[in-house]
């Protein structure tokens, strides 16, 4: 592993994998390596399936109380049953296809969206030891599957033979494809500082405390903030929650390029969707908040996929919360705030990174003129941009109404 | 029957079905995607060679496939384009009867 | 080792076929984008990540999405997606060039004595092909660069045409 | 040096400057015109007789001077004033007859409506011709030359209405111009071999001794000396203005215009011009008589050429019938004696001949037949005086009158001239022939019974008219004494050497002989024509009679000018002729063969671009036009096509190689 961490390795740290060592025992050899990754596979399912299904009763609970209502209490103790009761529900309810629908695409639609969030959890390194598959370049890979995801959603859209469902789809790939590119943007200096587009360089890059204090997480340095902002900001508006959820939005266009699917290819369609959450969550704490490295290295003791799960965990509430106060932006603003806002942000915070990365070299006390000009370079577009974006807004204008 | 001999009849077969395809659909689309397709038999045996014959430096078949890709990518986009403005012309995108540019 | 190239070759050639022989436009894009997918595995087989990843970010991704856009601006009503028969005579002429085309070519390949190398995939990290962009071939990175740039933007001047400026836009 | 020669360009100068005023006076401006024509011409008879007197005073002296016209690159042309005897003689004798025919013409003119005009040309002739005689230098001498002969021309063919006039004065012009073609070819002659045409010009000059001596060495071929040439020249120059034998047919045709002008012209000046310029370069004309060997010496030339003349002269007066042609052709004759006094005396008694006929003429009212006129004695008695003065003068009735004298001494000096005696024998012929027409004229037109109205109402011309032929008539007697035998006066004053006086007598036999001679001619005359005066004016002439033929030869003229007009006016229409063919067949065949290879060529060209060109061009052009079809055809358009094409192509390329490669 990378020097420098001494006391990290300890047994709890390899329990999952002597785990898998001794399962895999029983099998002949070459059958060893399907074994194995089959019981990743199925970890993670498990992992994440309950997460989801927690997930969408925390955020449930979350908002009632944001609310001030009980939220769900009545399935089991404390409501803690009304996931599998939604299950149920799904299950149970009838499937109904559209007649006029293109039944090859709408029933692929659902699947292949789980497919391709699920293929996003392949790279994210969850421990020390727990790295799916250790691509050399698995951001890459892990923006490939993401932005498969776009086929599906209009496979859906299409194939409902709806007009609300072909227009919702139409939004939502507009508002897919204006978030990807700062969200890889953002994902930029982040590889040029550690100089690497594998998950376990990035995450072996944050490892160490500066003055045994600060963790060297990206998300201290300056540029690191600022990507992990815009990070978050795209990740909302990739996964279609809080204040970008328009597609699927209720009270606009009822449920989105989702309104001819029931039963359980909605369900699954709120899987994906709560996948593709999670998996972002994922790839940003790898990224910005030094994946499972404890933050103080008093901490070290506890196992490394621990921090991973609670710094995850932080960044979910952080989305339910998001999703609890804010309002929903209009399609037009939401474009806007990707092209005019964001993108020319996650440019500008390339070059502070550069800047950072050649200036670090410098002597003591240049240290601080350092920080002062990264600093600047990270507020001023800012400031700048944001005043930008609210000017010019005009009452919008309904052509056919 | 070596590997990379089994590449190359791969990307040939691709290659193949990309000409055939564009012979045969009318649909201006379709024959830009089979040209795509036929771009990227190229890029296969670029890949095949890059894997199965060392000698050249390591990265340039990789390279060269990136590069193949973006310029693809690019000329796609430019004929979608201009499939788009045919259609603004002629209200449908049959080639056949794209035929007013002739001698 | 060849089982996996054969079954993905099958795979992509069958997905190509279908594709151009499917009568929905919509489903063809969607098997294009499949055998797109069957490149970028075999280019993964052959153990160029990099090159299988950038295949499926930029064909999967963003020129399915093209195409897709593009097929609906192309069409006027929803029976357009289905084309008329594809005339017979057209279809066997192209079927037999298309096949004279792959004799000559396996003529060509099963003919000439090729050289192969047994070893491993060469590793190529990420590290080393940015090096190699960087370096020597700067210059070429720099031109394609521009040449994306301009071929974009030329077509979305092409696309966008000459939208007559709406009189209810105006403040 | 303010010689008395700085003067002498005034004599010229006044009747020019008289012919430039009258020029510009309107036709009613007569008495104007007239007035300073005759001023001026007396002006200038003053300032001669003042020459004549200091001339007289040195004799031997050429007094001269010269100053310089115009300069040609490195040379410089020079002119220049003479005056010596022989000058002042002419110019005297220029001025006086001429003034007294200005004041003839004022009578004579009168009635004329160009009077002003008239009197314009007489100052411009009077000027000239005393521009002749004053200049020193060759070339103003040639100048005046030809203006004398412009206005012998504009005066002869005063009335140019009568187209014979016209004619006339043509004849006159062109005649004399040939003359001076020789005088300027031997001008430029002597220039060119003596590089100077001054006469006298301190040693200088073509007369002086050193460049004369050199002009005699023989150059020519044919031995002859350079000066033979020259003077030979010159002389038919002089033979050309003076009526000599050749060029002597327009003297009689001058008779067309007025009879002033015909005295002025005949008698004074324009003749007498011919005689002053072979006495002025009488030393060229002599400078070869040393050489021995020559074959020709021009003296002998112009001795031979005058006495042909007198003869012929006399013999043709004696047919003619008109009064001023006889007397034409007398003058003809006696220029023929070509002597300096003969000429002086000449002048006067001629010029009284002419005026008397021309108050005739005035009287009779332009009736110049002699037949048609007679019986004028009684009506015309001063008329009738001065005329039987002057006739006998001309005749040379001994003793009293001045042509006896002058006649006497140039028979005398043709005795002494050795060469051949072929002179004095014409000369003698000549005195006969002169006093036998005389009298013919004299009788027929004064006495008888006039035979025309005309001749019937004649009367007496005005006194304007008939005093100036008293003063010639006392000019023709008085002039006689200066120059006899006994007191060569005149001769030695002319020749600047003392000429010893020889006694009266002397010459005895010659002069008796000539008496004699002019009494056989005067009685012939009177008995042909005086006693049985002509009846009618139809009358045959007696000598017709006698024999008809020989007298309407020598009446045409010795039909000289139909002589002339065979050959020169045939010559010269076989040169128009000529020209004419040559220019028509020659040069315009030459044009059009040119033009019709223009038209060959652009016939070929025709040719040529129609069949080869076009037809080349047209065919080739319309291959590629096929061929560009064709090809064009081959895109049709569609993008399908052009796939296949390449599909195709490509197998049949890899093939190629393939099957290339396998071998």
């Amino acid at each position: 592993m990378i020097p420098g961490a001494p006391t990290g390795d300890t047994l709890l740290e390899r329990a999952p994998v002597l785990l898998r060592d001794w399962l895999v025992g029983f099998l002949p050899g070459p059958a060893r390596w399907a074994a194995g990754s089959l019981l990743m596979i199925v970890a993670i399912l498990a992992v994440f399936g309950t997460l989801f299904a927690f997930l969408t009763l925390a955020e449930r609970k979350i908002l009632a109380r944001v609310q001030n209502r009980p939220g769900p209490n009545r399935t089991g103790w404390f409501g803690l049953l009304q996931p599998f009761a939604d299950g149920v529900k799904m299950l149970t309810k009838e499937d109904i296809v559209p007649r006029a629908a293109d039944p090859v695409l709408h029933f692929l639609a659902p699947v292949a969206l789980i497919a391709f969030s699920l293929l996003t959890f392949a790279v994210i390194p969850y421990g020390r030891h727990l790295v799916p598959v250790d691509l050399d370049s698995s951001i890459l890979y892990f923006f490939a599957a993401g932005t498969a995801t776009e086929l599906a959603v209009f496979m859906a859209g299409w194939a409902s033979h709806n007009k609300f469902a072909l227009l919702a789809a139409m939004r939502a790939l507009a508002q897919l494809i204006s978030y990807e590119l700062p969200l890889l943007l953002s994902v930029v200096p982040v590889v040029l500082a550690t100089g690497t587009l594998s998950a376990t360089g990035v995450v072996a890059a944050q490892s160490g405390w500066k003055w045994d204090l600060v963790p060297r997480w990206v998300v201290f340095t300056p540029w690191g903030a600022a990507g992990f902002v815009i990070f978050m900001i795209s990740a909302l508006a990739e996964s279609n929650r809080s204040p970008f959820d328009l597609p699927e939005a209720e009270s606009e266009l009822i449920a989105g390029h989702l309104t001819e699917y029931s039963g359980f290819k909605y369900a699954l369609f709120f899987m994906a969707e709560y996948f593709g959450m999670c998996a972002l969550s994922g790839m940003a704490v790898t990224l910005f908040l030094g994946g499972w490295h404890a933050p103080l290295p008093l901490l070290e003791f506890i196992p490394s996929y621990v921090w991973f799960a609670v710094k995850l965990l932080a960044l979910l509430l952080g989305f339910i919360w998001i999703r609890a106060t804010l309002p929903r932006l209009r399609i037009d603003q939401l474009t806007r705030l990707a092209w005019k806002f964001l993108v020319p942000l996650a440019l500008v915070n390339l070059a502070t990174a550069a800047f950072w990365s050649l200036s670090a070299p410098w002597p003591g006390p240049l240290q601080l003129l350092r920080w002062a000009v990264a600093l600047g370079l990270v507020a001023g577009p800012f400031l700048l941009l944001s005043r930008g974006l609210t000017a010019g807004l005009r009452p919008r204008v309904y052509r056919y109404a | 029957m070596n590997p990379l001999q089994l590449c190359l009849v791969f990307s040939s077969l691709l290659f193949a079905v990309g000409l055939a395809g564009a012979l045969a659909r009318n649909n201006g689309i379709l024959v830009l995607l089979g040209l795509e397709l036929m771009l990227n038999a190229a890029n296969l045996n670029f890949i095949a060679f890059w894997r199965f014959h060392p000698g050249a430096a390591p990265a340039t078949g990789v390279i060269f496939v990136i590069f193949a890709i973006a310029v693809t990518a690019a000329e796609t986009a430019v004929g979608l384009a201009l499939v788009i403005a045919l259609y603004r012309h002629q209200q449908n995108i049959r080639l056949s009867e794209a035929n007013r540019l002739k001698g | 080792m060849n089982a996996v190239l054969i079954l993905i070759a099958l795979v992509t050639v069958g997905a190509a076929i279908l594709a151009m022989s499917r009568r929905n436009l919509l489903h063809s894009v969607l098997l294009f984008a499949g055998s797109w997918a069957g490149v970028g595995a075999f280019f993964l087989w052959a153990g160029a990540e990099f090159a299988a990843f950038a295949q499926v970010l930029v064909y999967v991704g963003a020129i399915s999405m093209v195409v897709l856009f593009a097929v609906l601006l192309t069409r006027r009503s929803r029976e357009d997606l289905a084309p008329g028969p594809v005339s017979r005579s057209r279809a066997i002429s192209a079927v037999l060039a298309g096949i004279a085309v792959a004799a000559v070519l396996l003529a060509a390949v099963a003919g000439t004595p090729l050289a192969v190398s047994a070893g491993p995939a060469p590793a190529v990290s990420v590290r080393q092909i940015g090096g190699e962009l960087m370096g020597p071939h700067a210059a070429a990175l720099l031109v394609v660069g521009v040449l994306l740039t301009v071929a974009l933007l030329g077509a979305v001047v092409l696309a966008a045409g000459d939208r007559p400026e709406n009189p209810e836009d105006a403040p | 040096m303010d010689s008395p020669a700085d003067h002498l360009w005034l004599i010229p100068a006044l009747p020019l400057l008289a012919a430039g005023l009258g020029a510009l006076t309107p036709r009613r401006g007569r008495r104007f015109a007239a007035g300073t024509a005759i001023a001026a011409l007396a002006g200038s008879l003053l300032l001669s007789i003042a020459a004549l007197h200091e001339a007289l005073a040195d004799p031997a002296a050429h007094l001269y001077h010269n100053f310089s016209w115009f300069d040609i690159g490195s040379g410089v042309m020079r002119l220049g004033w003479l005056l010596d005897p022989l000058n002042a003689l002419m110019c005297v004798m220029v001025s006086l007859v001429g003034l007294l025919i200005f004041i003839f013409s004022l009578g004579y003119m009168d009635s004329d409506e160009n009077f002003a005009r008239f009197f314009c040309f007489l100052s411009l002739f009077a000027a000239a011709m005393l521009g002749v005689v004053v200049s020193n230098s060759l070339l103003l001498l040639f100048i005046s030359w030809e203006l004398v002969g412009l206005a012998s021309y504009l005066l002869i063919g005063f009335w140019f209405q009568k187209p014979s006039a016209a004619a006339a004065a043509k004849k006159a012009f062109i005649t004399t111009r040939i003359g001076d073609l020789g005088l300027l070819l031997g001008l430029v002659w002597l220039y060119n071999s003596t590089g100077s045409l001054l006469l006298y010009d301190g040693g200088g000059g073509v007369l002086e001794g050193s460049v004369l001596g050199a002009l005699a060495a023989p150059v020519l071929a044919g031995g002859f000396a350079a000066s033979t040439g020259i003077s030979l020249l010159v002389f038919c120059g002089a033979a050309g203005k003076s009526g000599q034998f050749p060029l002597h047919v327009w003297l009689p045709d001058a008779m067309e215009g007025p009879t002033p002008v015909s005295a002025l012209i005949h008698a004074a000046t324009m003749v007498a011009a011919g005689v002053f310029l072979v006495a002025r370069v009488f030393p060229l004309f002599s400078a070869d008589q040393a050489l021995a060997g020559a074959p020709l010496h021009a003296l002998t030339v112009v001795a031979g050429v005058g006495a042909v003349t007198a003869l012929m002269g006399a013999a043709i007066a004696v047919a003619q019938h008109d009064l001023k042609r006889v007397l034409a052709y007398s003058t003809v004759s006696q220029l023929g004696y070509a002597a300096i006094f003969h000429l002086l005396a000449h002048a006067f008694f001629k010029a009284l001949l002419f005026l008397a006929s021309g108050s005739v003429i005035h009287a009779a009212h332009h009736e110049q037949d002699i037949r048609r006129l007679g019986g004028l004695r009684g009506r015309m008695r001063a008329t009738f005086a001065t005329f039987a003065v002057g006739m006998m003068a001309l005749a040379g009735v001994p003793f009293v009158f001045s042509g006896f004298w002058s006649k006497e001494a140039i028979l005398h000096a043709a005795s002494a001239w050795e060469v051949s005696p072929l002179p004095l024998y014409a000369g003698l012929a000549g005195v006969v022939l002169t006093a036998f027409y005389m009298t013919r004229l004299l009788c027929e037109v004064f006495l008888g019974a006039p035979r025309s109205p005309a001749a019937a109402h004649a009367h007496e011309s005005p006194k304007v008219m008939t005093v100036p032929l008293i003063a010639l008539s006392i000019g023709a007697v008085a002039l006689g004494f200066f120059g006899t035998p006994a007191w060569p006066w005149l001769q030695s004053r002319l020749t600047g050497a003392e000429i010893p006086g020889r006694p009266l007598l002397e010459g005895g036999g010659l002069m008796a002989l000539s008496i004699v001679l002019v009494a056989i001619g005067l009685g012939s005359g009177w008995a042909l024509y005086g006693r049985r005066a002509r009846v009618a004016a139809a009358a045959p002439d007696p000598l017709a009679a006698a024999s008809p033929r020989l007298f309407s030869f020598l009446g045409a003229g010795m039909r000289f000018d139909a002589l002339y007009a065979a050959t020169f006016g045939r010559l010269n229409r076989f040169g128009a002729a000529l020209a004419d063919v040559l220019d028509r067949r020659v040069w315009g065949g030459a044009v059009a063969t040119l033009g019709r290879f223009g038209e060959l060529t652009g016939f070929v060209n025709s040719v040529v671009d129609r069949l080869g060109l076009n037809a080349g061009f047209d065919a080739v052009s319309g291959r590629f036009r096929g061929a560009g079809r064709a090809y064009s055809r081959r895109q049709t358009g569609e993008a399908h096509g052009y796939l296949r094409a390449l599909a195709i192509a490509f197998v049949v390329l890899a093939l190629l190689a393939l099957i290339g490669g396998r071998r």
